[in-house]
């Protein structure tokens, strides 16, 4: 992270779009947004624009590549040239492989991957807009497109970021903020289990910030799962009054 | 759904069109709705979401700074890609353009360069050295059939969104200034594809009708009406009678799209 | 199309070629040319030189891509790196796969698919040097060695550009009066059913204009179809006498 | 092994892992024994060899010169790529960097990096056009577990062995002068990877303990006690109380490292 | 042909080559019919089409101007590629380059530049900046056996026909005047291809012999009867006195193919 | 190969590094250096450090390309991005793609092929350092490693290179003699055979001195031959007493 000379904390200890230090982005949430998904989940986070769909469990080609005890998960995580500051190639990039790794590695503890044998589940996000912090949202968004798609899943997981800025630990950091500051903490959480399924860290922190920071991500997890289940009740209601 | 009720409902599909019916209700030339949204993604110099029926494009622009092509010194440059994102359909699979996504950006791309929709002349910097590149970035969300219609409309609609940053040359190098300019664009192609099945021509055909159809036609027109693109797609043929007849429909149902949405000389709003 | 200021008809209403505006340019048709292909064919139409290839009905890998009741049709249409000004490079170009692709479907409604299930079939088109209109004369050539190669067809398929230099209505453009002229219309036509199998346009027409170009480029192909069974036929002749 | 051999000797080494011990005998914070050589390419400009029990990683290090990043024009760059080579393990294939590979490099950029190890400032030649480009190659040779922690210590051990050219500036132009001085290096990140089992963190695991493991998790500190890179992997989870565990038990293993290997303030040499 | 006749047939030829005889009733040191066609492809600076009996290859030269190598700042560039394009061969495949294909342009490329065929010193525009850039385009359109030395044939043949076109430095730029000169080609490396069936030499094995066969040598010899390029393939062996015997005859049938063609001092013509 | 003017022989005719015309450069080799592949070998020759690991006979993916009769020996050499002057991409480059082929094409007379049919031979050569005649350091070490691997073999194959620098027939060529020489000439060679299995050459010589450089080349290989078998015996007793 470099160090510019930007002011990101004004003299009433407020952020430069207004919010306190603990405080998280206007957050919308619509599953079940795309029609040939099995599950799909549309998420803004300010202006983070995130799209994400499951299909599966479906038949996984090469057939070898099945496992015969487990059904394989796949992520992938993709930028739109358009959504970002310069336009990006549509080609993967090797921030864009690490992060499918790392995504993929964080909803997969949520799901009972033994319920499929020999199946594949993919999980494609697309990233719309970028705003910083787009794996917590990506994350939140996909484990809503497992759900919606039916995969059985332990809870759902969510994910915030905290991290530094002007001596200050602030949950879900902005682009700016990100780009600016000084330690970007990503965290995805199960609430129900307590457990943490991502856990990145870039900067320096000392020990004290980074508990902080990570106590502070999952105090954020946790208000996003309340929106997070919300959103899910809000989509069967519906579809219930759909096939009524 | 089973492979047998498929075929059934496709059966069913063809019959019907036969009969001058389609299986959602539409007349033949009849196009599903049409919503188109603009401005929605801030990032982009230009951006909009176009849902035909329950197909979803997005487009974006992005505006950078390149060098002309040797032929065109005093023009910019425009370049269109389209992405099949896997998202939006179970056939789709991530990976480089493949040829179904190169078609539908290559026609994309005539309709726009054919008409001379964008004053490419206006685009120039530098002579021969510095002019402003064009990307459109057509993504595709949700494929519910007749990508090439609904793709060009976001297109074209992100592109009538975009704005170019105002500019001053200091000692040959560009300085961006304050305030915005609205790309300009003159003209408003409209992509009008058909589907031949069982000899009948429908308009904006939905996947399931793709999935029967012997051939393709896109025709593209402008706002004079003349024709400016023609893509056949598909292993079947047209008879020359179908294409005369297709052309003529093509421009009435691009001078009602453009009517609708307001685009154009005809238009209501723009 | 960028409009310079060329002149391409002189004041006899000729082209730079000395062609009337409905004249083909001289074309040269050799069957069977390569030795290891199972159907070939060479055509020098103006500047272009143009070779294709067929091979199949022959089994297709992966397996799991063949069909069960038809034969699989693969097309790759290629340029030579030394048949244009510019050095090309050999990698496919996006040009390159979409003249695959509809080349491919401009042939396919003229063979019976369904005589070869669980095969493929590979036309291979190579431009040795082009000078305008390369996919009409690939498709006239594609279609040869198909006939060549015993596939089982309902007709010939051939090929011809019309289009709009100067304000008049011409038939097959070359490079200088596609690059400069204000539209090109390529067709392909079966004449004995007299269908159209390709259509393209790019440019600015009228209707009346695009009609008149449409059936003007027909008439071409109807000339260039005598041609083609003329090849053909001086082939099995000189078969025959071999055999004999 | 049969693959029924195989689980037994798994199951072995979690019940042991329950009880506070490993196969081989090593406490669960325990590292193999770590062995670093230095300058052992003479063509690049700095290099190491490491050992952490079996595995063995190289690192090269090459200095070329570039274009700054606009963001940092007053900036080198520093790039990190790592490759596994198929000799070093039957499970890596030839082919462009996979998710493993990209992930091991960008794991090991960040720990120096973010530590501010190097002083990138050092390394303008014409800020915003001509900076020094530093290339660590990270060469894995034989994979017996725990990659990022043998990676991250060849990197830093070649950039500690990384002699920079000497130059002037002539005209616009980089003049190379006779003689060399040393990279400036003025951190030493390492990183310290746990592996959960049964419920258990173990320090360096091995290759038969990583093929069991729930998940793992790399802490990078600097040379103040200061967390500066973090990454967990694996398709398991932890406990937020095992994840301050692990810091500071990282921060101690870091340190005893930095001290046997003499490397910053309370090393023995360097 | 079934593998039963494929095998049987395969069994005669190798018979027949024990007894210094050929299935086609060549000698063993023959060459079958050489056909040269230069100047087929107009717009290229330089093309010739060979026809080795049934084994077809075209060359294509292109030339454009680039930065010289920094090692040899005031030569042109030399570059050479092989296409095996799928129409010549059941058993090539659409793709990129592969290690055949790699080979072939490999070698014809040593025998060209180790003879310094092209006095590229001579290609030279700004020294250190701008210079001419030859690209060879090798295209095998029909496989029939002996694919370097055709390649070869049709390499140097190309060569021989390529217009330089006339220029003037002005200012710094370079500037195209009418009319061209021939390109400087100094030397005819010719290569001469052994295949060894049954512990005999074989020149210019035809595809069943190559299929045949335990190994191949090729051997390039320029002018003088100097050698100046080797490539030994296949996974057999040859013995020494086998590998000096080669180079014997290959000398005379390079001469021999030297003065039928009519190139270098013994030539009729050129 | 270029023609500075650098001063590859001094007056008393020996080479820049002191060596005479028909002396090898400084041989260290290493048998089994890495514990997971099957086999592996270590050589240090001059300033190269070339490093060469065999696995197999195992099984072979994709399936069909396995052979009824014999197995199918494959071959990668690669140089690490530091091993040369100029940073060197890691993805392959057409001379390495080449050099795979010959070093393949040159051990592969020496193995039974036939003795595990069905299967597959990886040799993985890594050129950690290069500093001329590598192709014949990694036939070297490629052929120990097979060795180590208890791969049945004929002969062990021994390669060493061969050259002429300012008028003078030299035994193998560092980087610098390669670069400015006028002629290198790798050779392969199986001692117990007398057979040659990689020949390659590039430059200008007489047929004299070809032959000349062949031969000297051979007697290298001879020497190498004895450090070979030396090394092989070395790491057998080695393991033999661990597992006494």
């Amino acid at each position: 992270m470099s160090q510019k000379t930007e002011k990101l904390i004004d003299k009433k200890g407020l952020r430069l779009d207004g919010r306190k230090s603990d405080e998280l982005r206007p957050i919308k949430i619509e599953v079940g947004a795309l029609s040939n998904a099995d599950g799909s989940a549309y998420i803004e986070q300010g202006k983070n624009k995130i799209l994400a769909a499951v299909y599966g469990p479906r038949e996984l080609h090469p057939k070898h590549m099945a496992l015969p005890d487990r059904m394989v998960l796949r992520c992938r995580y993709h930028m739109a040239p358009f959504s970002v500051q310069e336009r990006k190639s549509p080609a993967p990039s090797r921030r864009e492989i690490e992060l499918s790794k790392v995504i993929r590695e964080a909803v997969e503890p949520a799901i009972f991957v033994e319920y499929y044998p020999r199946t594949a589940i993919d999980v494609f996000v697309e990233v719309l807009q970028a705003d910083g912090s787009t794996r917590c949202t990506s994350i939140t968004a996909a484990s809503l497109a497992l759900a919606d798609a039916g995969i059985p899943m332990r809870d759902l997981v969510v994910a915030c970021s905290a991290g530094k800025i002007e001596d200050m630990i602030v949950l879900d950091l902005m682009d700016i903020e990100d780009k600016v500051g000084s330690a970007d903490v990503p965290v995805a959480f199960m609430p129900n289990l307590g457990v943490i399924t991502l856990l990145q860290m870039d900067g320096i922190l000392t020990h004290e910030e980074f508990e902080k920071a990570v106590n502070l991500a999952i105090e954020g997890c946790k208000k996003i799962y309340t929106l997070q289940k919300e959103a899910l009740r809000a989509k069967y209601v519906s579809v219930k009054e759909v096939e009524e | 759904m089973s492979s047998i009720i498929v075929r059934v409902k496709q059966k069913q599909i063809a019959q019907l069109i036969a009969k001058g019916k389609r299986l959602d209700g539409r007349g033949l030339h009849d196009y599903r709705e049409i919503k188109v949204e603009q401005g929605i993604i801030e990032r982009a110099e230009g951006s909009a979401r176009v849902l035909l029926g329950k197909t979803e494009v997005m487009a974006g622009v992005k505006i950078e700074t390149g060098e002309p092509f040797p032929d065109t010194p005093n023009e910019g440059v425009l370049t269109v890609n389209a992405e099949l994102v896997p998202l939006a359909s179970p056939t789709f699979e991530p990976g480089p353009p493949d040829e179904n996504s190169i078609e539908l950006a290559r026609v994309v791309d005539r309709g726009v360069r054919e008409s001379k929709a964008i004053s490419t002349e206006k685009l120039c910097i530098t002579p021969g050295k510095k002019v402003f590149v064009i990307f459109v970035d057509i993504y595709v969300l949700n494929h519910d059939g007749n990508l090439i219609d609904a793709s060009a409309l976001a297109a074209l609609a992100a592109l009538l969104n975009t704005k170019m940053p105002n500019y001053e040359i200091e000692e040959g190098e560009i300085k961006i200034k304050p305030g915005y300019s609205a790309l300009p664009v003159r003209k408003h192609p409209i992509a009008v594809t058909f589907a031949k099945i069982n000899d009948k021509l429908v308009v904006d055909p939905w996947l399931e009708e793709e999935q029967i159809m012997d051939a393709r036609l896109t025709i593209t027109t402008d706002d004079d009406g003349n024709i400016c693109a023609i893509q056949k797609g598909g292993s079947g043929y047209f008879t020359p009678k179908q294409v005369f007849e297709a052309a003529q429909i093509a421009k009435e149902k691009a001078e009602e799209i453009r009517k609708k949405l307001g685009w154009g000389k005809n238009g209501e709003k723009n």
